[in-house]
C-alpha cells in the first residue's frame, strides 16, 4: 500500500521533473540568468520561493531551468549508454569464446578505473563543458552496460528456449535476434531507469568541480559549488538544488527497481 | 637604520627572550603545490606571501614608498639610471651556513634571466630584456647594470622575488626549487622552512641567528609558524572562529560579517592594477571605440561592487589602484554608471536592430562580445560577471562568458581569439603598465598598439625624477580613461583576521603580513 | 587455489599492460601542447627555450621510440615526469597517497561499521524498510552535499570537529561523509543477500533447530551474504577512489583527488596517466584478493567444477 | 503418554473476512515409537502442518488451535523464546528439500552438531565428535571423512541422512520429516526409509509426510491422507490401503498401481539408429558405447538412476551435443555428427520435449506465439497458425485459451503439456521425451501419461527417458537400462519386468515401492 503510493509520488514527481525540463516556463516566470546584486542572498520567501543566490538570481527559477540540463544529460547518457552498450555486449556475448575473452579484458580495463574517474579524464581530453560532460558520463557508463548485457547474452543463450528454436532449425542469428536481445535488452532498460541516478549524481560531481556548463548556467551540480562558501549564512542556496538532485536520483531508482521487479518476476 | 649591535650568534629575539610559541596561518595556497614555491619563477601573490619569510631583499620599502637598507647598507645609481651599486652587509649568512656576498646575488640574478628559468615576473622585474648583468666588484660590493634607463628597479629589489637563494641550492638543488622543501628552499630570511607537506602545510621555524631585519630586527619571537593551506574560504573562516588558526589570510570580503567581534581585521589594498577587464579591440565588436565606451558606462560598477563584496573592497576608477604610487584621483566619477549614455553611444555605433531575444544588432550580426576567464573563478567575481551580464543585457549587449582552464586558456590567450578577459595585478610600481599597454607588452590584452602609448610606457620605465614620472603616468591613466582599453573593476584587498593573542603584526606595501615583530601569548 | 592466483596475476598484468598503453595513448592525444601547459598562463618565454624544454621532455623522439622508453620507465618503477612541477609523479602521487589512503580506509572502516551494525539491528521488516529507505536516500545525495551539510551542521554548527588541518579529528568528517554512500551501497547488498540467504531452505532448517536470529546472523546468513558482497568490493574500492576527489575538494583536503585534479585542469599527462595506472593496480589487487578470498568463504567455489563458468557469465 | 497431540488446527492466510483457510485439521495424535505419515498430493497443506508442529509457520499465515502438545509443550501458547528452547530438543524437523537444507558453507560435522551449540554446552570438539557419531548411527559410510566436508560432496542421500542426524542430534522425543525420500534414487529411498522406521522402532514420535502412499506404506503405522487442508481419511496403513473409504485415497492408490505393460504391433523401418556413442565431459564418460534403435511407431525407454547419462543420450540423438565417439544416423542419413547448417533442412522430422519444460518457453511470449514459431519453421502459413495451435492444444487436453497465457501462469502439468503440443506443431517423425513425468504429482503425471499414451497409438514414435521403471514400463516397447553411462540391459519390456538379467535392473525392481494388488 505505502509502496504503491510511494511508487505514485516518485512518477508524479518525475513528471513533473520532465515537464519543468521541457516547459520551465510554466512553472516560473522568473529569468534564471537575472542577477540583480540589489537582492542578494535573500531568504525563501512569496517573491522568491527558494531565496535568492550571491548574484541575486531566484534559486526557484534556476532549479527549475536546471531541470533540463541534468536530466536533458542524464537520460541522453543513459539511452545512448543503453542502445551502445547492449548491441556492444550483445555482439560480444554471441562471439565466440577466444573473441569474447580479449574483448572483455578491454571492458575490464574501463571498470577498472572508477567511473567518475573516466568521466573526469575524457572531460580532461575534450575540456569542460555541458556537451562535453554528457560525452563523459556515458563513455563512463558504456562499459558497465557492455558487461550487463554480455552477462545476459551468455545466460539467456545458455537458456533452454534457445536451443529449443535452433533445434526447430532455424538460423543461429534469427534466434539471437528474436530470443536473446530483446531479453538482454529488456533487462537493461530497467537497470538503465536504475542508471539514470547515478549518471545525475555524475553530472552534479562534473558541476561540483567546475567542469560542465559553466557560470551562468543552471546547473543544480554548480549551484551546489557555488552556495558552499554561504554556507553558513544562505542554507537556501544549496538546500534546494540538493534535494532537486537527490529526489530525482531517489525516485528514478524507486521506480527502476519497481520495473526490475517485475521484469525479473517474470523469470 | 642598519644594524647596530653586531649578531651575537646566540639565541635572542627582539626582545631578547628565547622565541617561542606557536602562530597558525591558514591561506589557500591551492597553487603552492603545482610548482610556485619558487618567488623567482611563480607569478602568483601567494609565492611571495608565504616565502618572504625565508627570502630577505636587497633594499626594503617603507609605508610611505620610499626605501631603506637592508641586505644592502647602501646603494647607489648611475646618473644615466643604467647602473645600480649596493654595497652588502658582511655579516649576513645564509641559514645553510653559506655567506651572502656579492657572488651570491649575481648567482641568483643570473638565475632569474636565465632561459631555462622560465621565469615569468621575477625576469620582468629584473628589466627583462633591459637586464645587462651584475657585476661583482669586490666581496661586499656589487653592480646591477641595464641597456635602458630601468627606474622601477628598487621597487623590484625589495621584493622576495628578487630575494637570494643560498649557492650552494642553486647548484645542488636547481630542479627542485619549483617543488620547494626543506634544504631547498634555503634564504637568509627570518625563518627556516623546516617542513612542508604539499597541499596541505609549511612549517617555518626561527632562525637562531637572524639579525639583519629590515629595521635591525634580530631573530622572531614566535618560534614556529605554521602555514595551513586551505582553499575553501568557508573553512578558513571557520577556523578563524574556532581559533584553530590565530592568522587567516585572503578571507573573502562576504566572510567579513561572519567573522567572531574579537578577531582583528586587517584590509589591505592591493596596489597595482585593480581587477579589470580587457577589451580586445582587434578582434571584434570592441574595434569601435564607442562600443567599448557603451560598455564600460552599461555596467552599474558601484551597486555591483558594494554589494557582491559587503562593502569591503572600494570600487576602481583607474588602471592603478588607489595604493599605487602616482594613481591619478582625478579619474575618481568620470565614467560613473550611465546607462542612458550607453544605448545613446551604442546607436551611434549604428548597433540600432534588435533581435528575439532583445539583444542589439547590426547588419542582421548580434551585439555580442566573448569572455574568457581561466578557472578557477572565485565564487565573487563569478557573482560580478553575472551581474554584469545582466546589467549589459538591459542595454542589449550580449555578454558569452567561458571559465577554461589554464591550458585551454593558453590555447585562446595566444591568438588572442576572445572579446573580453579579465585579471588584477599587483604591482608597487606603476611600471606594470608597460606589460599591460605597450604594443609587444606580453599582458597586453587589449591589444593596445598606439606609439604614443609605447613612447609614454617607455619613458616611465626610464624617468627617475619622481615628479615627471607622476605625470607620465597621469596621462596613461587619463587616456585609457577615454580609450577604454581596460575597465577597471575594484581594488581588491588582502583581508585578515587575527587572534588578540597575536600582537606586532605588520604589514608590507603588498598588504602581506609580516613577522619581524609578532608575538603570541 | 596456487593456479587460480598466478591465472589472476597473470591476467592483471595483461589489464595493466593495456592500462598502460592507453594512459601512453591518452598523454599524446590531451590536446594541448605540454611545454605550454608547463609554463602557464602568460608565459613570456621564447620558442627557443620551449623547443629545448620538448627535447628534455623526449617529445621530439618518434612515437614507437616514446612507447617503448615509456613501458621500460613503468619497469623500472619511472612514471615520468610531471609538466607542472617538473618532479617524477611516483613523488607528486606518492606524497599525496598518504592522506587518500588514510580518508578511503578510515571510509571504508565507518562504512563496515555502520553496514554491521545496521544488519545487526534492522531484523524486522519494519525497521529493514527504514534502513532500505535511508539508504535509498543516501544513494540518491551528491557526495559532496552530504559533506556540505555535515560541515555545516558538525563542523560550523555544533563545533564539534575541526573542519581541517592535520589533528585527527578533522578526520571525522571527510571520511564520515565518504562513508555514508558506500554504508548505503554496501547496505544495500548485504541485505539482499541476507534476505536471500534467510528466505533459503538452510535457514528454516536453523530455525527450526531452536536458533534464534543473532545465530542464524551471526553463522551462517552473514557469511553467505558476504560471499555475494565481495565481487563487488573492488568495484567499491574504486568508487571510493572517485569519491575521494570530491570528498577533498568539498573539505580542501590534501590527496590524490586535488593531484587528480590539478592534473586534468593543469593537462598534466603523466600524472594523469600515473593515477589510471594506480588506480587500474589498485583494482587489480583488490579483484585479485577478493577472488581469492571468495572460495576461502565459499567451499563449493574450491572445486575445479564447470560451476563457476555459469556464475560468472550470470554476473 | 506424550508426543503429538493436536487438536482443531487451522492455518489461515490473512485474518478477518478476506482469510483464507489453508489448514484445517481436527485431530492429529502421534504415540511415541508410532510413525504416522502424511499424504497427499501437492499443495494440500502437508508441509505447513509440521512446520504449525514447530511454531515455524511463516509471518502472514494465522496459526490457532485448540489443543497443540509437542512433547508435553503448549505450542500454541508459547513465546518465541519457549518455542526456540523446544525446537531441535524436543522436536526436530527434517525439512522437504536435503539437498538444500544444509547451509552450504559450513561442514558437515557443524551442521549436524548444530543443535547442541544451541542447547547444551558442550565444546566445539565435544560436539564435532559427537557429530561423527551421529553420522555413524544414521549409517552414513566413512563418517569421519564425511563430517570433515562440505554438503555439496555428498550425494543426494547422504545429505538426506546427515539432515536427519542433525535432527537426531540433541536427541529430540518427536520427529518431523517432510518428504524426506524425494529425489532419491529407488535404491537409496529405501535405505532412508528403513533409518525412519528404526526411529520409530527406538521410541520416537514420527510424523511422515510424503506425496508417495506406496512408499509409506511399507513403514507406517497409520496414514493420514490430505487434500486442499483437509484431512479425508485416515486410519491404520492396512486397513487404508486394503479399504480406502474416501474416492481421493482410492485414485491415489490406483495411479500408484502401475498397469503391467502390454504387448504391441510396432513398425519394421528404421527412422533412429545411434552406433555405439561416448560422450565424455571433464573426467567422467557421461556416455559410453551406447547403441540404439527406433523403428516407426516404437517406444523405446531409457530407465537409470540419475547422473547416469540418459540426458546427454538423448541430447546426442536430437544434435544438440556431438558425440565424442559413434554416429546417428536418422532415416538412414547421415545425422550427427553433421554440422548444424546441414542437418537444418531436416530439423522438423525429430524433436525433443526437455526435462525441464519451463525451459523451453520464452518467459514473455504467449504459449500460442511460442507454438506459432515452430509451426513457422516446419512451413505452416501464417493465417492457418490460430487454427493448427488451437487443434495441437486440444491434443495435449488443454484449453485452446492456453494460447493467450504466458508460461508463468501455468503449472507444471500445463507447461509440460504445451511443451508436447510445441513438440508436435511440427509434426515430427521422433519425439524425444526426457523426464515427462518427474516433478508432478499422481494426478497430474496420469493425465500425461494419457496423452502419450494416445500419441503412441497414432503411431508416433518415442524415445522416453525416466529414473522411473514403471513409467517408462507402461509406455515403452523396449528398455534401455543404464548405470553411470553404459548400457547394462537391454530387452522388450516384458522381458525386464519378468526376468531381469543384470543385477542392477533387479535392484531397481526390486526397490520399486509395490502395493498388494487390490
Ligand atoms: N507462506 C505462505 N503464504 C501463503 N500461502 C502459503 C504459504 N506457504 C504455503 N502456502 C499455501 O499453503 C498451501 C499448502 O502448502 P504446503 O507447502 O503445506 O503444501 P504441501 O502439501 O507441503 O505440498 P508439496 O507436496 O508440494 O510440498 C498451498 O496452497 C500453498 O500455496
Ligand atoms: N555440460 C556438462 N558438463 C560436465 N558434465 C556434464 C555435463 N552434462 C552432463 N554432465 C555429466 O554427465 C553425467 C550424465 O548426466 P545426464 O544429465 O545425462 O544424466 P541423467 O541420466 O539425465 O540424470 P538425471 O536423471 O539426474 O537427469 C553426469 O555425471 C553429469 O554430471
Ligand atoms: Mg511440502
Ligand atoms: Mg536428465
Amino acid at each position: 500500500m505505502i509502496r504503491r503510493a510511494l511508487l505514485a509520488v516518485a512518477g508524479v514527481f518525475l513528471l513533473v521533473l520532465v515537464a519543468m525540463a521541457v516547459a520551465p516556463q510554466l512553472f516560473t516566470t522568473a529569468d534564471p540568468l537575472l542577477a540583480d546584486v540589489s537582492s542578494r542572498l535573500l531568504p525563501p520567501s512569496a517573491d522568491h520561493l527558494f531565496g535568492t543566490d550571491q548574484s541575486g538570481r531566484d534559486v526557484f527559477a534556476r532549479v527549475v531551468h536546471g531541470a533540463r540540463s541534468s536530466l536533458g544529460v542524464g537520460v541522453s547518457a543513459v539511452i545512448v549508454a543503453l542502445v551502445i552498450g547492449t548491441l556492444l555486449g550483445w555482439l560480444i556475448g554471441s562471439a565466440p569464446r577466444p573473441v569474447d575473452a580479449v574483448v572483455m579484458r578491454v571492458i575490464d580495463l574501463a571498470l577498472a578505473v572508477p567511473e567518475f574517474l573516466v568521466a573526469l579524464v575524457v572531460v580532461a581530453l575534450l575540456g569542460p563543458g555541458a556537451g562535453n560532460v554528457a560525452v563523459a558520463v556515458t563513455l563512463a557508463v558504456i562499459p558497465i552496460y557492455v558487461r550487463y548485457a554480455r552477462g545476459h547474452t551468455r545466460a539467456i543463450a545458455a537458456e533452454e528456449h534457445v536451443e529449443a528454436a535452433r533445434m526447430l532449425g532455424l538460423p543461429a542469428l534469427t534466434v539471437s535476434v528474436r530470443h536473446v536481445l530483446p531479453a538482454v535488452m529488456r533487462r537493461l532498460t530497467v537497470l538503465a531507469t536504475i542508471g539514470i541516478g547515478s549518471t545525475i549524481l555524475a553530472v552534479a560531481g562534473l558541476g561540483f568541480l567546475g567542469l560542465g556548463a559553466g557560470e551562468p548556467a543552471p546547473e543544480w551540480g554548480l549551484m551546489l559549488a557555488g552556495g558552499r562558501n554561504v554556507l553558513a549564512r544562505a542554507w537556501w542556496v544549496t538546500l534546494f538544488p540538493g534535494l532537486a538532485i537527490t529526489l530525482t536520483v531517489v525516485c528514478a531508482s524507486l521506480i527502476g527497481r519497481a520495473l526490475r521487479e517485475r521484469v525479473e518476476g517474470l523469470r | 637604520a642598519g644594524s647596530d649591535a653586531p649578531a651575537s650568534g646566540g639565541t635572542g629575539s627582539a626582545d631578547g627572550t628565547a622565541p617561542s610559541g606557536e602562530l597558525t596561518w591558514a591561506i589557500a595556497g591551492a597553487t603552492l603545490s603545482e610548482g610556485h614555491m619558487d618567488p623567482q619563477t611563480s607569478q602568483m601573490d601567494v609565492t611571495a606571501m608565504v616565502q618572504r619569510v625565508v627570502f630577505d631583499s636587497l633594499v626594503f620599502q617603507n609605508a610611505d614608498g620610499s626605501f631603506s637598507p637592508w641586505l644592502a647598507s647602501a646603494w647607489e645609481v648611475s646618473e644615466d639610471g643604467r647602473s645600480y651599486t649596493f654595497t652588502l652587509r658582511d655579516d649576513v649568512t645564509f641559514t645553510d651556513g653559506e655567506k651572502f656576498d656579492a657572488a651570491a646575488v649575481k648567482a641568483n640574478f643570473d638565475r632569474i634571466v636565465a632561459p631555462d628559468t622560465a621565469s615569468a615576473q621575477a625576469a620582468s622585474m629584473l628589466g627583462g630584456e633591459n637586464y645587462a648583468g651584475t657585476t661583482v666588484i669586490d666581496d661586499t660590493t656589487v653592480r646591477v647594470d641595464f641597456h635602458e634607463p630601468y627606474a622601477p628597479f628598487l621597487q623590484a629589489a625589495s621584493t622576495p622575488l628578487l630575494g637570494f637563494y643560498s649557492p650552494r641550492v642553486l647548484t645542488e638543488s636547481l630542479d627542485k626549487l619549483k617543488a620547494g622543501g626543506p634544504d631547498v628552499t634555503v634564504g637568509t630570511g627570518p625563518y627556516v622552512l623546516s617542513e612542508y607537506t604539499a597541499d596541505q602545510e609549511i612549517v617555518y621555524t626561527a632562525n637562531p641567528d637572524y639579525a639583519w631585519g629590515p629595521q635591525g630586527q634580530k631573530t622572531p619571537s614566535v618560534q614556529t609558524l605554521r602555514v595551513s593551506l586551505v582553499p575553501e574560504p568557508s573553512v578558513r573562516t571557520g577556523m578563524a572562529n574556532s581559533g584553530e588558526a590565530q592568522l587567516v589570510s585572503e578571507l573573502p570580503p562576504s566572510s567579513v560579517a561572519e567573522l567572531n567581534p574579537d578577531l582583528t581585521v586587517d584590509t589591505k589594498a592591493y596596489p597595482g592594477m585593480p581587477y579589470s577587464l580587457f577589451l580586445n579591440e582587434k578582434y571584434g565588436v570592441f574595434a569601435d571605440q564607442k562600443v567599448r565606451q557603451a560598455f564600460e558606462l552599461g555596467i552599474d560598477v558601484d551597486s555591483a561592487v558594494e554589494s557582491i563584496f559587503d562593502g569591503q573592497f572600494e570600487r576602481a576608477w583607474s588602471v592603478l589602484g588607489p595604493t599605487t604610487p602616482m594613481y591619478d584621483a582625478a579619474i575618481e566619477g568620470t565614467w560613473a554608471f550611465d546607462p542612458k549614455k550607453a544605448e545613446a553611444l551604442l546607436d551611434e555605433a549604428g548597433w540600432t536592430g534588435r533581435d528575439a531575444d532583445g539583444y542589439r544588432t547590426k547588419d542582421g550580426k548580434r551585439l555580442s562580445a566573448r569572455w574568457i576567464a581561466w578557472t578557477p573563478i572565485p565564487d565573487d567575481r563569478t557573482a560580478l560577471g553575472n551581474a554584469i551580464q545582466s546589467d549589459l543585457k538591459k542595454i542589449g549587449f550580449e555578454v558569452v562568458r567561458e571559465a577554461l582552464e589554464p591550458g585551454a586558456y593558453n590555447e585562446q590567450y595566444g591568438p588572442k581569439t576572445y572579446d573580453i578577459t579579465d585579471w588584477g595585478f599587483s604591482g608597487v610600481d606603476p611600471d606594470y603598465l608597460r606589460s599591460h599597454l605597450a604594443t609587444d607588452g606580453f599582458q597586453n590584452a587589449s591589444q593596445v598598439s598606439d606609439p604614443a602609448v609605447d613612447a609614454l610606457v617607455a619613458k616611465g620605465a626610464e624617468t627617475v625624477d619622481p615628479t615627471e614620472r607622476a605625470a607620465v603616468y597621469t596621462e596613461l591613466q587619463e587616456w585609457n580613461a577615454q580609450h577604454v582599453a581596460i575597465v577597471p573593476l575594484y581594488v581588491p584587498a588582502l583581508i585578515s583576521a587575527s587572534a588578540p593573542s597575536v600582537s606586532g603584526l605588520t604589514f608590507d606595501l603588498y598588504g602581506r603580513p609580516l613577522f619581524y615583530d609578532a608575538s603570541i601569548d | 587455489m596456487i593456479r587460480r592466483a598466478a591465472i589472476g596475476v597473470f591476467g592483471g598484468v595483461l589489464l595493466l599492460w593495456v592500462a598502460a598503453t592507453v594512459s601512453f595513448l591518452l598523454m599524446r592525444v590531451i590536446p594541448g601542447d605540454p611545454v605550454a601547459v608547463m609554463l602557464g598562463p602568460q608565459a613570456n618565454v621564447s620558442e627557443e627555450v620551449k623547443q629545448r624544454l620538448r627535447e628534455q621532455l623526449g617529445l621530439d623522439r618518434p612515437l614507437p621510440q616514446q612507447y617503448l622508453d615509456y613501458l621500460a620507465g613503468l619497469l623500472r618503477g619511472d612514471f615520468g615526469e610531471s609538466f607542472q612541477l617538473r618532479l617524477p609523479v611516483t613523488e607528486v602521487i606518492g606524497r599525496q597517497l598518504g592522506a587518500t589512503l588514510q580518508l578511503t580506509l578510515a571510509a571504508l572502516g565507518i562504512a563496515l561499521a555502520l553496514v554491521l551494525i545496521v544488519a545487526i539491528v534492522a531484523r524486522t521488516r519494519r525497521t529493514r524498510a527504514v534502513a532500505a529507505t535511508v539508504e535509498q536516500v543516501l544513494l540518491g545525495m551528491p557526495v559532496f552535499w552530504i559533506g556540505l551539510i555535515l560541515l555545516s551542521v558538525f563542523a560550523f554548527g555544533l563545533g564539534w570537529f575541526p573542519v581541517s588541518g592535520s589533528r585527527p579529528g578533522s578526520l571525522v568528517l571527510p571520511a564520515l561523509t565518504l562513508a555514508l554512500p558506500t554504508a548505503a551501497l554496501l547496505g544495500q547488498l548485504l541485505r539482499d543477500g541476507l534476505e536471500q540467504a534467510e528466505r533459503s531452505e538452510f535457514a528454516e532448517t536453523v530455525r527450526a533447530r531452536g536458533a534464534g536470529d543473532v545465530r542464524l546472523f551471526a553463522h551462517h546468513t552473514l557469511r553467505h551474504a558476504a560471499v555475494g558482497t565481495l565481487p563487488m568490493v573492488a568495484y567499491l574500492i574504486g568508487s571510493l577512489l572517485g569519491g575521494a576527489v570530491l570528498v577533498e575538494t568539498v573539505f580542501a583536503r590534501p590527496g590524490l583527488g586535488r593531484v587528480t585534479l590539478a592534473a586534468i585542469m593543469d593537462r598534466d599527462a603523466p600524472v594523469l596517466s600515473g593515477v589510471l595506472l594506480l588506480s587500474c593496480a589498485v583494482f587489480v589487487v583488490v579483484s585479485l584478493l577478493s577472488d581469492l578470498a571468495v572460495p576461502l568463504l565459499d567451499p563449493r567455489r574450491r572445486a575445479r567444477s564447470a560451476r563457476p563458468r555459469a556464475a560468472e557469465d550470470a554476473a | 503418554m506424550s508426543g503429538i497431540r493436536l487438536q482443531g488446527l487451522v492455518i489461515a492466510d490473512g485474518a478477518g473476512e478476506r482469510s483464507r483457510e489453508l489448514v484445517r485439521v481436527d485431530e492429529l495424535q502421534v504415540a511415541p515409537g508410532e510413525c504416522v505419515a502424511v499424504v497427499g498430493e501437492s499443495g494440500a497443506g502437508k508441509s505447513l502442518l509440521l512446520r504449525a508442529l514447530l511454531g515455524l509457520v511463516p509471518r502472514p499465515l494465522q496459526v490457532s488451535a485448540a489443543r497443540m502438545d509437542v512433547d508435553g509443550v503448549d505450542i500454541a501458547g508459547a513465546s518465541e523464546r519457549e518455542l526456540r528452547a523446544v525446537r531441535g530438543s524436543r522436536i526436530a524437523l527434517v525439512g522437504q528439500d536435503a539437498l538444500v537444507a544444509l547451509d552450504p558453507l559450513r561442514r558437515v560435522a557443524d551442521e549436524v552438531s548444530e543443535p547442541l551449540a544451541i542447547h547444551t554446552d558442550l565444546r566445539r570438539r565435544a560436539r564435532r565428535a559427537r557429530a561423527v557419531g551421529l553420522l555413524t548411527d544414521v549409517a552414513v559410510d566413512r563418517p569421519a571423512l564425511r563430517a570433515a566436508q562440505y554438503p555439496h560432496e555428498l550425494s543426494g542421500g547422504m545429505r538426506q541422512r546427515s539432515l536427519i542426524a542433525s535432527a537426531l542430534a540433541a536427541d529430540p522425543p518427536v520427529l518431523a520429516l517432510d518428504e524426506p525420500t524425494t529425489a532419491l534414487d529407488a535404491t537409496v529411498q529405501r535405505r532412508v526409509l528403513e533409518l525412519v522406521r528404526s526411529l520409530a522402532d527406538d521410541g520416537r514420535a514420527v510424523v511422515l509426510v510424503s506425496h508417495d502412499i506406496a512408499a509409506v506404506s511399507a513403514i507406517a503405522d497409520r496414514v493420514v491422507v490430505m487434500r486442499d487442508g483437509h484431512v479425508v481419511e485416515s486410519g491404520a496403513t492396512a486397513s487404508v490401503i486394503a479399504s480406502p473409504s474416501h474416492p481421493y485415497t482410492r485414485e491415489l492408490l490406483t495411479s500408484a498401481r502401475r498397469r503391467a505393460p502390454e504387448r504391441r504391433m510396432i513398425g519394421d523401418r528404421e527412422l533412429l539408429s545411434a552406433h555405439n556413442l561416448t560422450r565424455r565431459f571433464a573426467h567422467t564418460a557421461a556416455v559410453s558405447d551406447v547403441s540404439l534403435r527406433l523403428n516407426n511407431a516404437e517406444v523405446v525407454g531409457v530407465v537409470g538412476e540419475s547422473g547416469s547419462g540418459k540426458s546427454t543420450l538423448v541430447r546426442m540423438l536430437l544434435g544438440a551435443e556431438q558425440p565424442d565417439e559413434g554416429r546417428v544416423t536418422l532415416d538412414g542419413a547421415a545425422w550427427s555428427p553433421l554440422p548444424e547448417s546441414a542437418r537444418r533442412s531436416r530439423r522438423t522430422r525429430i524433436q525433443l520435449v526437455a526435462q525441464n519444460p519451463r525451459g523451453a518457453f520464452l518467459p514473455t511470449w504467449t504459449i500460442g506465439r511460442t507454438i506459432g514459431e515452430a509451426l513457422a519453421a516446419a512451413g505452416v502459413p501464417r493465417r492457418e497458425h490460430a487454427a493448427r495451435i488451437a487443434e495441437l492444444l486440444e491434443r495435449v487436453e488443454l484449453d485452446p485459451a492456453f494460447a493467450g497465457r504466458r508460461p508463468r501462469t501455468l503449472s507444471g502439468g500445463q507447461l509440460q503439456r504445451a511443451a508436447i503440443a510445441r513438440a508436435l506443431a511440427v509434426a515430427p517423425d521422433v519425439l524425444l521425451l526426457d523426464e515427462p513425468l518427474s516433478a508432478l504429482d499422481v494426478s497430474v503425471a496420469s493425465r500425461i501419461l494419457a496423452v502419450l499414451r494416445r500419441l503412441r497409438d497414432e503411431g508416433t514414435a518415442m524415445v522416453l527417458v525416466s529414473h522411473d521403471l514403471a513409467v517408462v514400463g507402461e509406455l515403452a516397447d523396449r528398455i534401455l537400462v543404464m548405470r553411470a553411462g553404459h548400457v547394462v540391459e537391454e530387452g522388450t519390456a516384458t522381458e525386464i519386468f519378468s526376468a531381469p538379467a543384470h543385477a542392477f535392473t533387479r535392484e531397481l525392481l526390486a526397490s520399486r515401492a509395490v502395493l498388494p494388488p487390490s
